[in-house]
């Protein structure tokens, strides 16, 4: 029954031209009107007439001008397969074709110039609707994740729909030491008993909190299994990978955009030590890509297309954490594969819209777009510099840790029975989760929170645990402003340390279990949580001590008594940095995206120190980031651009056939018939097949691609009369010659690259590796002398890489 | 028009001399939105008053009430009608079982046949060559979303 | 003479291998002691042995184990001609080989380890090096052209080494109003004759502020002249030619970088519109390119070291405008051509270097990297968008405007008899400046103050002239805050707004005839300043406006009486950003670097919508920026990556021979000799030979390079017996058999580049032009079915570009 | 140590009620550079002091005379070191003119005989290939450094 469901659901991915990315549509969705209107899509009205005058030209009565081997004769050609790559030079190519093809008709006519100047905008169009739906859907989760997270705790009188925060908004009873106390919001065990303190109180919120909390999470995986199985994860992996050029249908399809929303809002309200900006990425886009649609120029053209989705990923980052800046260069440094200069200005355009979006939408109230925006601007000195390494060698380290555990703890998910019950396992995680994290304030409150607590300076206006200094009879005079010079720790900090301590083995513990799970899990928020509790630490221990020792020689010069010289804010925020750093080895746009949190530059080198430090340690014990560790692990053919490729081995190494392997499979480009090239194509299982002049001489002509064959075969059976077994296939320009009995020759030279890529067979493979890289080939031919001798796929190089590393090649699955 | 709620100047001031901490909250434009016009009544007297309000930090902030409450509705009601459809699916499913699952997917390829290249039909189903390529595709799905796309695949064929 | 002169030099050109860019040193610094100890550098020791036994392989008695075609086997063989492109596939490849033979080493013993990993990390600290000596030299130019500025106008009695504000720093005598007087500091007219008001003081002052000026120039033309020619103009576009790939020797050399810094500093305080802004991207990459010499890694390979030269392009944008980020991303967006991540992470740091090193050496005294940082977080109105939009009209139109008339003027200084006047067109446009400058004050000061002053937001603390608003009776009673609402205009800021008009239209006019003349000459700071006077008038006719129509519709919202709703300095730096952007066609580094200026995230939209709709309109004038004008002003070989190729003409109509021209001109793989050889070299005038295994089959086996061919040939001649005119040229790996009588055969395989690139003839151009620019060819071999067609160059492509573009295609210069 | 020169503490007071504005300028540490340590005499009334101080203005800063002065030098004697050389080699320029401008570049090429490939003196000087491909960077050099150049190359080829 799984099989036949396989493979009746490859057999529609075969055949699939237009509605490339939707085909859950036509699994879950399929009482809903939404595969009609979209199959068909609403500016394609001419596919009838384009077909049939593509069909006399094809089968070729009269002179064939076909020129360019390009053109897509037929619905079909020219489009890929599910779990497949894309050819980036033919889809640019393609583009090219229609661009100028617009150029060539706006001449013509005023109608024709109009369509070619929104062609041109269409672009910017775009970016802006992204931007904005973007923003819009990171504003509703925003809203509905701070209230639903809220929901564990109680309830607002007010209006069920307030969280606890909006719930007290107008409220005047907040004390300075309470702030988040108001009689409108009720905590359930007020609500329940009636009392908010005691021992019932306690246990009656802490079942409440274990309730929701397990709820949540079954809600979430529960709708994640039912409607789409992609929408698990972060996303950011498989986004790289089809940003490479990888082909996954329907993972940025409607149903993964609606499922990831709502069930995103729900794992991270269910307290699971997870966080919303990666998820965010694949939302936005999810967007881009149904945003697509609605143009054709980007609907019909893979490589056009990812260059929208490489500035939906800065638009994910950027309305994440408000960052636009940040986000292009996230989109740059860490995601995109083909990034030229146009999509770089249209990245920052959309980014800049989606952060002006959310902040118009105003989730926090404050006018900020995240939630732990901080705002000091205290000098630091360059002793300093030594902490902050050391912050960054525990970011490094924390970093490499976090990648070996997760992808052990992944692989023994994926390979063991384990993997059936996931279910089971996102309720037991979070119910694990919610019972630990109860009682610790710290681990209580949600990941964001956190963050923004450990990042916040303690100021005057402070009351939180974390600012509990004793206070020295002097303060008022301190005089003006609101800063304040270092203090001896108090009673309260030092239980606030206590409790960060744990906070910080549990946060590292359940981290490693929680990533990969079947439910929507970003991991932003998680590490930085984790280093900036140990930045914190840090930080109020090097404030301790300065105090303590402040004549001693380090500290004489810069922190005399009284003087406020060290800020433990800065160190959460640097550690925060170093151990995103160390998971995602990002560097650059890490910096920027936490100067734009931090709205100064002040910070830079010491952020710069940090995820630098934290790099290099991570680096050594594991090339690779959290990202690429699961692209591998999942066997996508990615072809990282940042490694470099050591060997000396040369194409011919690596190039198949292999020595021993029977000879390439070749097509001649006359003299076989109908019969005998589907007997080749269905006798092997290659994607692809080199046109010769003839067997003998192997002089290459050019490439036709397997699926192209079958269509136009299978086509012209059912169109073209008196096509046979027995009629010969001609790839020349001109037919030769026929016996005049002969059925009529069927005519394919429209479906041939002409000009396919090839390299002689002592090219290094360093400059083969390079060449795939740059210009996104799928495949490479292989000649010596003018002789085709092989091939080179991507896979075979990926395949020939992890044998060098030591890895199996067969965890290279796809093409 | 803003909403009178939606809009407030918070006052947060802290311990000066022996006067604790204290939070002030009124609803006022963002004009009055000044320490001598929030911080009512003033806990000083007068010649302390400008000293007092220095340390104070007042802050104009806006929301809107109504954005919330749609997307909280909005939010809800789609979690509410995904969780139907899916116990919808899961009582149907039962029924549907009985039937032969090779003629229902038939229903859709119906609607979109005709934007899709004619040869879909004439292909044998149970090809070789087909076979080995969703070999690869079926490895992969069982090892990355093993136990998830079986119930959801089992869904699919028994539609 | 000057035939012989270019002779020999040229001569030079093509066999000097190691000291490739110093080639200044032989003629200007013949005395100097400089060349002996450079043209050995201090890391190659070992060159004689090497070279002894590259000969043994070379001539191939025993069997040769080259596999490797790019091995260089000749001091000279592999490198280039000055004015010519590199092959960047050809120096990548040559690095990787370099870097497997240290990691092969490396086993063996521990040394080899260490020299490893000191090799890892040699780009680190390469990158250092350039950050701290870039930073050091704009400190050491900053301070001496503060300095120099004010010399026109006074003199220091404290000690003559202090420019205005140090002289009167520790005075207490500066009041409110006037803040820059103090005794210690003497104006010219104050130190001759002892008064410092009155007409006979003015003139005194004027003239001395003329001649200074007429004599700074002076000395900076002819320091120009004497020294580094190519030291004048702002350099970036020559930069952005040699980054893709191009090789003027001299360019960043030492004589250059000291010419530039000298002279920078002298016409920067000549008080010519001109900026240091420019220029100093130059002097970065001059710092960078002398000490890549101190690395073996980056002194032998062009493709390395132009890695380097990207980052320095970054430093130098760091310290120009204090911004980092900016910088790292102007280097991307509008210098550099090959910009790996790698080159992304260490451009940054070398950026953070070089902006830390500024900040320690504090030129300014105020811990700010430029005199024009701003500070201001007065919010914005969504209406303002319009009168941004309207500046960005604005800036469109003057830098399309600017690029024409510019190119024109430029084109007469070539083409007419006022090229070789370039001493006296200095001279004449320093005194036509000085002369009209002096009269006004916002012309008189330097650019930087200007842009400082019209950025500058009006608070209680200003006493400057446009500030000047009539005060309103109950100012002290806004109470708390330096911030003033707005008022009505006094005398003082109509005098000031008139002075600005002027200045305005006196700065646009100059500018034109400045840049290009033979100083070193930045326009950053002129495009800024035009661009900020034009915003400041906009940015009060808008204050006043909202003053006197508070109560309108538009302004109603906002702008009640007495609110603070239209910051003036906000619009001069929107203003300022869309001059830049129209002239620069910069768009999101010009926003980063204007928002690192002002180090605060709020006017992001404002300066993005200013700066979008300025290269839209400019855009719609013309494609080019001003660099790119000026590269093809001067022919050079650049391949713009931006630009889409649009023609859908194929390989074969580009490559060369034409249809009417002689055959290629091609080497056997055996059966030539060595006279056949040269004589085939000498006829022609091509760069490279593609090797074919006979005349008459023309299948290809590889290519060869001219350079390499002549100096192998010449080295064989000389160094080997036997080899005569009649001794055959071998390029099979084994020796065919010859008769014995036969002179030993020159065996050259290892020259032949075996693996060339080629494409079909049927290859679209817009693939092959995507192949060039994402490679780095310099040449791309045509083949039909196996049989060699012809070639394309780089060049070609140029010149085809050209002429679809209806230019003339022998603008193209260079190979 | 710091110069004691080389920190100030610099108070700018706008106009207040009917006290015009003032700038106070103090050698002072950072950590007495407020407006109550620098601002003597105060001008204004006891009472009135901490209304006068907000309205104030104080940075501290710090620069280091010796790094301009040295700077000042190091960039005059650099100056005066190219000019006299160029006043050198414009005073010499006659006295070399006489002799053949041909044996005198020959200095130099002995000195980088050994690193630059042997082939260097046997190579025909007046090859027209060689002239052909020069003739193109003739051309640019003209267009683009004429005027310069021809001064530059004369003095060259006069050495």
């Amino acid at each position: 029954m799984e099989t036949s469901g396989y493979l009746s659901n490859s057999f529609d991915g075969l055949h699939s031209n237009d509605e490339d990315d939707d085909e859950m549509v036509d699994i879950a969705g399929a009482t809903l009107d939404f595969s009609s209107s979209d199959d068909v899509p609403p500016l394609c009205s001419g596919d009838f007439d384009e077909f049939s005058s593509r069909r006399v030209s094809m089968n070729g009565h009269g002179p064939s001008q076909m020129v360019d081997p390009l053109d897509d004769p037929l619905p079909g050609v020219g489009t890929y397969e599910d779990f497949n790559t894309i050819d980036w030079v033919r889809e640019k190519s393609k583009d090219r074709d229609r661009h100028r093809e617009i150029t060539h008709k706006s001449r013509e006519s005023t109608v024709a110039l109009l369509l070619r100047i929104s062609d041109a905008f269409s672009g910017w169009l775009l970016m802006l609707l992204v931007g904005l739906m973007a923003g819009a859907l990171a504003g509703g989760i925003d809203i509905a994740a701070h209230w639903l997270t809220d929901m564990k705790e109680g309830v607002c009188l007010n209006g069920f729909w307030f969280n606890h925060e909006h719930c007290c908004w107008t409220s005047s009873e907040p004390t300075f030491q309470e702030r988040d106390r108001c009689p409108q919001w009720q905590s359930w065990a007020e609500l329940f008993s009636g009392t908010s303190t005691g021992a019932l109180a306690y246990s009656l919120n802490y079942l409440m909190y274990i309730l929701w909390a397990l709820l949540f999470s079954f809600l979430a995986v529960t709708l994640v299994r039912a409607f789409a199985p992609y929408a698990c994860g972060s996303g950011i992996p498989e986004i790289k990978t089809i940003l490479s050029g990888f082909i996954i249908r329907g993972y940025l399809g409607k149903w993964t955009l609606i499922t990831k929303t709502i069930t995103l809002v729900l794992a991270v309200s269910s307290g699971l030590s997870l966080g919303k900006e990666g998820p965010l990425v694949h939302v936005a886009c999810c967007c881009a890509n149904i945003l697509c649609h609605l143009f054709t120029k980007y609907r019909k053209n893979e490589a056009k297309r990812r260059e929208v989705l490489s500035a939906a990923a800065a638009v994910g980052v950027s309305v994440a954490f408000g960052a636009p800046i940040g986000g292009v260069l996230f989109s740059l440094e860490e995601v995109s594969y083909y990034f030229p200069l146009k999509t770089l200005w249209r990245s920052f355009f959309a980014a800049l819209v989606a952060a002006f979006t959310l902040r118009s939408i105003n989730p926090f109230g404050n006018s900020r777009l995240v939630l732990f925006y901080v705002e000091f601007h205290a000098p630091w000195h360059l002793v300093e510099l030594a902490p902050f390494i050391l912050l960054g060698i525990f970011g490094g380290l924390w970093g490499a840790l976090f990648i070996r555990a997760n992808i052990a703890w992944c692989r023994i998910r994926k390979t063991t029975r384990l993997g059936h019950y996931s279910v089971v396992e996102v309720v037991l995680v979070t119910g694990l989760t919610a019972l630990l994290a109860f009682p610790n304030s710290y681990t209580r409150m949600s990941g964001s929170e956190l963050i923004s607590e450990l990042f916040n300076d303690c100021t005057l206006l402070d009351s939180s645990q974390l600012c509990g200094y004793k206070q020295l009879p002097n303060i008022s005079d301190t005089g003006v402003g609101n800063t304040l010079g270092d203090r001896p720790a108090g009673e309260a900090l030092y239980t606030a340390l206590w409790q960060l301590a744990l906070a910080l083995l549990f946060k590292m513990m359940i981290t490693v279990i929680t990533f990969g799970m079947k439910v929507p899990s970003g991991l932003f928020i998680p590490s930085m949580a984790i280093g900036a509790i140990a930045g914190r630490l840090l930080g109020v221990a090097m404030e301790q001590l300065a105090y303590y020792n402040h004549d001693s020689l380090i500290f004489k010069g810069w922190c005399s008594q009284g003087a406020d010289c060290i800020t433990p804010g800065l160190y959460a925020m640097v550690g925060a940095a170093a151990c995103l750093g160390g998971v995602t080895r990002m560097t650059v746009s890490l910096v920027v995206i936490m100067f734009e949190l931090t709205g100064g530059l002040e910070y830079i080198v010491p952020l710069m120190a940090a995820t630098m430090t934290s790099k290099w340690v991570a680096d050594a014990f594991g090339r690779e980031g959290i990202y690429e560790a699961h692209i591998r692990l999942n066997g996508y053919p990615f072809l990282e651009p940042k490694e470099e490729f050591e060997q000396s081995s040369l194409a011919v190494d690596v190039m198949r056939p292999r020595r021993a392997d029977p000879a390439l499979a070749t097509l001649t480009q006359d003299g076989m018939n109908v019969g005998e090239v589907e007997a080749l194509v269905e006798s092997t299982h290659y994607s692809g097949f080199p046109v010769v002049v003839s067997q003998e001489s192997q002089r290459l002509v050019g490439f036709v691609l397997r699926r192209d064959l079958l269509i136009s075969i299978d086509n012209a059976r059912k169109r073209q009369e008196g096509v046979v077994s027995a009629s010969q296939v001609v790839f020349t320009e001109h037919t030769p010659p026929l016996p005049p009995e002969a059925p009529p020759p069927l005519r394919l030279r429209g479906i041939v690259d002409l000009s396919p890529f090839t390299v002689t067979d002592h090219t290094a493979m360093d400059i083969t590796v390079d060449i795939f890289r740059k210009l996104g080939l799928r495949q490479c031919l292989v000649t010596h002398n003018v002789r085709l001798l092989g091939i080179i796929t991507k896979k075979d190089i990926l395949k020939h890489m992890a044998q060098i590393s030591n890895r199996d090649p067969d965890s290279i699955l796809f093409n | 028009a803003k909403n009178f709620e939606d809009v407030r100047c918070k006052c947060i001031c802290p311990p000066y001399r022996n006067i604790s901490g204290h939070i002030y909250n009124r609803n006022v434009s963002q004009k009055d939105c000044t320490c001598l016009h929030v911080v009512e009544p003033m806990p000083v007297p007068g010649h302390d008053v400008e000293a007092y309000c220095l340390l104070c930090e007042c802050k104009y902030e806006e929301r809107s009430s109504n954005t919330i409450k749609v997307t909280i509705i909005i939010y809800l009601s789609v979690v509410g009608a995904l969780l139907l459809y899916m116990l919808f699916l899961l009582l149907v499913d039962p029924l549907i079982r009985k039937r032969d699952p090779y003629t229902q997917p038939l229903h859709n390829e119906e609607d979109a046949e005709e934007v899709r290249p004619p040869v879909s039909s004439g292909q044998p189903r149970g090809n070789t060559v087909l076979e080995r390529v969703e070999g690869a595709q079926q490895r992969w799905k069982k090892q990355i979303t093993v136990g998830v796309t079986a119930f959801y695949w089992h869904k699919r064929a028994t539609e």
